[in-house]
């Protein structure tokens, strides 16, 4: 034995297949569009259309104070869309705060979706139903958490694998690191997919990273990286599609660097004037996901104006079923705020949820009072 | 006064004006780059946009971006290259967009930034600000409303301060950045919009770092409080008149360190006390407010010195959080709680 | 008790026999792993090596790497990638190797093992536990002898246990990782040598999570204390005994949740306390201590509830240590000014 | 302006150059050896032996209760001394817990290096004086620190470069990522240097990552990754050498994989049989950092049995100055536990320093009134 045969030396896996190619993944306006299958496209498309209108009606409920904020995708809907499409039955999704589009595309009710930003209570659905995560405000945290359950799947004979959805913000916190780390040593069915969408907030991208792209960062933990254009939804979704199925067919985890932009403001409460051009904007409108699919549709004859009718109308009352059940007051039982925190409640907490128990009766005896007695 | 005209014909500023606590804040990171080079601003979206409550607005426009930064997204790397840039001479006065956003850089925070000073023999002190917009009782949503400061507090060689007023707010965070040692420096994100007359020409010098404020004396009992808290004591304390109750109000103003004097001084005045903050109270601040004001007062004490906080729950949603937060009643009761039949 | 001889002609193992609070832990992993399948340990070095305490010892080996996994050196990712896993239906066991290592790991233990049950109604708990060697006494160098209790006791969300006793150290591990929520379990160093008559065959039953123990019943004050501390205070009683007085010593043994029952009971039945830990003093957990005793029990008390506790420095270097540490004298100073005049 | 001109699509760096060799950087053995400096080659030597008997002395000073610990860089002294050898005098080091060597080959007190491993202190060196951060103990936590060293060195036009040390298991941690990401966003003048020594304690490196090398990391960050055989002194003196000249001179930062192994237990209490074979150690004593160069040496004439006795001599010299000066017990003065946690004591810290102080004058006490009084 050699310190050429120790482990220290020998390199761990081979780089060049693990490189991205140098321009993004495209297949609409490429030759192998034309094979792309109706169904998905379609699929697609209602769900793009679909999830357009939900972001402008959900910014509109944060002008009506029926949301307490809304961070848009609009935009980003390929991303988004294709990353819900491309889940198995019992894959998990890990969504990051601005992916409520993924998540309602999953399956989640799309009120339900948003009660974190209704402010009523935190996660509004049960994670476990549609195996969504909950969306996750604290920026890269849930990607380690996506890791976890893989590899605990993975351990368990289960052909399970997760997505991740993170920012390009999100990937120079450690917690980004640390996961794809662990995901690459532990050879887990995950995938990570980086939004690149140009911003975190008001940092560009030259202020992030110095990376020659994020899908860059893949050969440095040891799995392969893909670089792919956000706004070409089916691009995306077989990116995606191919990276889940050899994550759970053991091949380990991939990581997605999907280029696209965020053609909306930060949320409903930023001012992106302060900090970016409208000549960029105008570009990317340029390149708008919706307008892609159309157009390569169109040409193959799977789209006309009716098609483009009805999708709209279903994304219509999709709005429409939002914007109502928004406008009901949700019914809030302020003694569930001891109700979750353990198992079982501590003593401290029994006392003081009796201390609010009291509070609130005596409020609602003072409220009876004061109907009783009329006004002077 | 007279009003003065100036060589444009415009009369002069008057010399004092209103201002929000932001502005006081942005105010003092203004002078105090203008006044030491060695002063830089540090963050996330701190630079072209002004920061999320627009506390750094205009700075990278007037001071360069070398000296208001926008930095990668990355609360320990932040902080751990402000422990770098201070070894090398720096000032700098990091910000965390959000309390809860802090937690990701809490090992440079203990493990570094209150120890190197004390780790080299005081060859290495760390001059770092750390400017943290906490608390609730502004409809975030979840953690955005964070009360973290008995972290701090626990951590030995940190200094915690936490403005209440306006002037505060500037005098304070000069104070802060002027120290030798680093200081975590807490806004109270609710007060951010609160107003005073105010003046950023002639800022009003208030008490130095480590000094409580009376901010309003009482006969009846006293109570203790900082930060988001403050107006809400003040508040209860007018309303308790009704009850005939004459309430005294102590500002701590600064957690670390704790000045034992004043606070045990107006306890001791009025033998009965109530501590209000917003965190959770089990092993909170008030736990070691009230520990150490019994051992001070014990003996002029008439009753136990009882604490109102949040629940020991994760901060709720903001549709629920006014039951979470000490309000004017639930400092009431306790008030009434003081047995004052005794 | 007969001796029985085994088929083989050896004699069995003696029902009980001495073992460390190292071994008991070990032994609570094993039964723990053996009892049910969802139950993994991990950690940095926990594999092979079988911890750098050899708590883990042979947990690989006779459970394979799939259930006590060495993980990359990361404590973020350790416990998000615990997180994951819990989320799945598995009940991990986590190893940080040492208390100040625990911090990269804050953010997840604050915003996502504390929050996730409450966050989702309840769907998705975590029945995680996190071990950690604390405290010192061990000649540790720097970062290797925190006691970081009350970041954690503050956090709600999280069981804070600390086991003092052979018995409790495998008793409470296996509550704890029977426990459906996240426990913080903190081992105390200088206790892993520890030795009590013991038998794994048949460990005793303890008290349950949430129960404090008194170790000794007294008339003329009572100390209370939990984790390191234990041993100190029971000897402090005893060199009291010169004194004259007859002190009681509470264990807590869990400060979340906290037993606020047995503490006040023995308080209430001295008049007198002294709160005793090593961690810094200042927004310690001795502070909720005594606040909260004091809120129960005010109309019994002589004297304030004192306390004896690390000073608010950062941990010393281990040749001053001592100086440090709560020790019997100083215990004993503490009682002595608990004014035996009044 | 199309998407094609937005910073979110265009690479932000040509990944090429960035990519280390397949194969790690070596000198000495190659025909390149021949035109080494001889001065470099004896002053390499000369601290190779040096720190390898550094290393054995301090060792033995656990054995006699002298240290509380020690991990001992026995098989690393080249990339220890190459690291320290190739700053500037004004540049600056920021050591990892295993790093004395390179400490105190940059010139600091070979005593004051062990005061936090002896006890008495925790950094026992002033900083300021050669330039050298505390010894890191939580791993990786030093690596923003020089970043921003380096930062603000370079916004006040100073050459200085910073050389930061870490560990293969170092990598893996949050901060060594969010470090070496700042370092290429801001340009910083810092060179780090990965050690990989095959463990973290007990860690292999196929546990650690699964990275064709540590070096291909920093593709991901957007700079140049170096491999480099950290047993070979010159080899690594060359890398790090250029590095910093490099950071120096505005070209930003570079990350060194040294390949190396730890020839000594994790430290003198571990018990490094339970976790690795003997073949591998064997291999790696065969690839020996002074032997390597010795051989060179000797080859060329720049060193003799004379040379050779010189070296060990002045080894033997700095071994017999620590063994005895490690064997004066330390002044210590409990009342300094108050002296250094802020610039100016709190009114807390004044009572307690108030109260040890009393404690230490009965102390005092009790021990004078014990000798006065003979005991029976
Ligand atoms: C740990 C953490 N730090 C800071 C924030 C505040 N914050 C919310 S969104 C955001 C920017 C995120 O940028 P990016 O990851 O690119 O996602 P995008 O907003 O573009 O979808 C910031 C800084 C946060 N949520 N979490
Ligand atoms: C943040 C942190 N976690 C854990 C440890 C405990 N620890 C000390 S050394 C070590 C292994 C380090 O391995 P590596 O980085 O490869 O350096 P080496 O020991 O090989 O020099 C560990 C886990 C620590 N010091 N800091
Ligand atoms: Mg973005
Ligand atoms: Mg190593």
């Amino acid at each position: 034995m050699t310190v050429l045969d120790t482990p220290a030396w020998r390199p761990r896996a081979d780089a060049a297949p693990l490189l991205p190619d140098q321009e993004p993944y495209r297949l609409l306006g490429t030759p192998a569009a034309a094979e792309l299958d109706p169904g998905l496209l379609r699929a697609l498309y209602g769900q793009l259309v679909r999830g357009r209108r939900y972001n402008r009606q959900a910014t509109a409920l944060t002008k009506q104070g029926r949301l307490a904020v809304y961070p848009s995708s609009t935009g980003q809907e390929a991303c988004e869309i294709a990353a819900a499409l491309a889940l198995g039955p019992r894959d998990w999704l890990f969504p990051s705060y601005r992916d409520t589009l993924a998540v309602v595309a999953r399956g989640v009710d799309p009120v339900e979706a948003l009660t974190l930003l209704r402010g009523d209570w935190h996660t509004g659905y049960d994670p476990r139903v549609h195996r969504v995560a909950p969306l996750s405000t604290p920026l890269s945290t849930q990607l380690p958490h996506a890791v976890g359950l893989a590899h605990a799947a993975r351990l368990s004979g289960d052909a399970v694998a997760a997505l991740a959805m993170v920012g390009d913000g999100g990937t120079s916190e450690g917690d980004f690191h640390e996961a794809l780390n662990f995901a690459a040593v532990w050879h887990a069915p995950v995938v990570f997919l980086v939004q690149n969408n140009g911003f975190a907030i008001s940092v560009p991208l030259a202020k992030q990273t110095a990376a020659p792209t994020f899908a860059h960062k893949a050969v440095g933990y040891g799995m392969p990286g893909r670089l792919v254009d956000g706004n070409d939804a089916p691009a995306v979704h077989r990116v995606l599609t191919d990276a889940m199925n050899r994550a759970r067919d053991g091949g380990g985890p991939t990581l997605v660097e999907a280029v696209t932009y965020r053609i909306d403001a930060h949320t409903n409460a930023d001012d992106a004037t302060r900090y970016r051009d409208d000549d960029e904007v105008a570009a990317w409108r340029a390149h708008d996901p919706i307008e892609l699919l159309e157009r390569e549709m169109t040409a193959r004859g799977l789209l006309d104006d009716d098609g483009r009718q009805r999708a709209a109308d279903e994304a219509e009352t999709l709005a429409a079923d939002l914007r109502e059940r928004m406008h009901a007051d949700p019914a809030l039982d302020p003694m569930e705020l001891f109700a979750h925190v353990y198992a079982e409640q501590t003593p401290q907490l029994r006392e003081q949820a009796a201390q609010l128990r009291a509070e609130l009766a005596a409020e609602a005896e003072a409220d009876r009072a004061q109907v009783a007695e009329p006004r002077s | 006064m007279t009003t003065a005209t100036t060589a444009q014909g415009r009369p002069e500023a008057p010399a004092r004006r209103s201002a929000t606590m932001a502005q006081a804040l942005n105010q003092a990171l203004r002078d105090a780059l203008a006044a030491d080079p060695a002063v830089h601003v540090m963050g996330e979206d701190v630079g072209t946009l002004g920061g999320v409550f627009r506390v750094t607005d205009g700075l990278a426009k007037d001071f360069g971006e070398d000296r208001c930064t926008d930095t990668p997204l990355a609360e320990a790397g932040i902080l751990g290259a402000a422990v770098g840039m201070a070894m090398y001479g720096l000032r700098p006065v990091v910000e965390m967009q959000f309390d809860a956003f802090a937690y990701p850089a809490f090992e440079q925070l203990v493990s570094h930034v209150a120890r190197m000073r004390n780790r080299t023999r005081g060859a290495l002190p760390l001059p770092i600000t750390v400017r943290i917009p906490y608390g609730g009782g502004i409809g975030g949503v979840e953690h955005h409303s964070d009360s973290s400061e008995a972290y701090y507090a626990h951590t030995p060689g940190l200094h915690v301060l936490t403005p209440a007023t306006v002037e505060d707010a500037y005098g304070m965070l000069r104070a802060a950045i002027a120290s030798d040692d680093p200081v975590i420096f807490l806004e109270p994100k609710r007060l951010y919009w609160s107003k005073a007359d105010w003046s950023p020409q002639e800022p009003a010098a208030v008490p130095p770092i480590g000094r409580a404020v009376v901010r309003r004396t009482g006969r009846t009992a006293t109570l203790v409080t900082y930060g988001p808290s403050l107006p809400v004591c003040l508040e209860a304390a007018e309303a308790a008149r009704e009850e005939g109750w004459d309430l005294g109000v102590v500002d701590l103003r600064s957690l670390v360190p704790f000045d034992e004097e004043t606070a045990a001084a107006a306890v001791r005045a009025t033998g009965r006390a109530v501590v209000v903050h917003e965190s959770a109270g089990f092993a909170g601040m008030g736990a070691e407010i009230a520990a150490r004001l019994t051992e001070r007062c014990f003996h002029h004490l008439e009753a136990p010195v009882l604490r109102v906080t949040g629940f020991d729950i994760p901060y709720p949603p903001p549709m629920l959080e006014r039951h979470h937060l000490p309000g004017v009643d639930r400092i009431l009761d306790a008030v009434g709680r003081l047995q004052w039949e005794d």
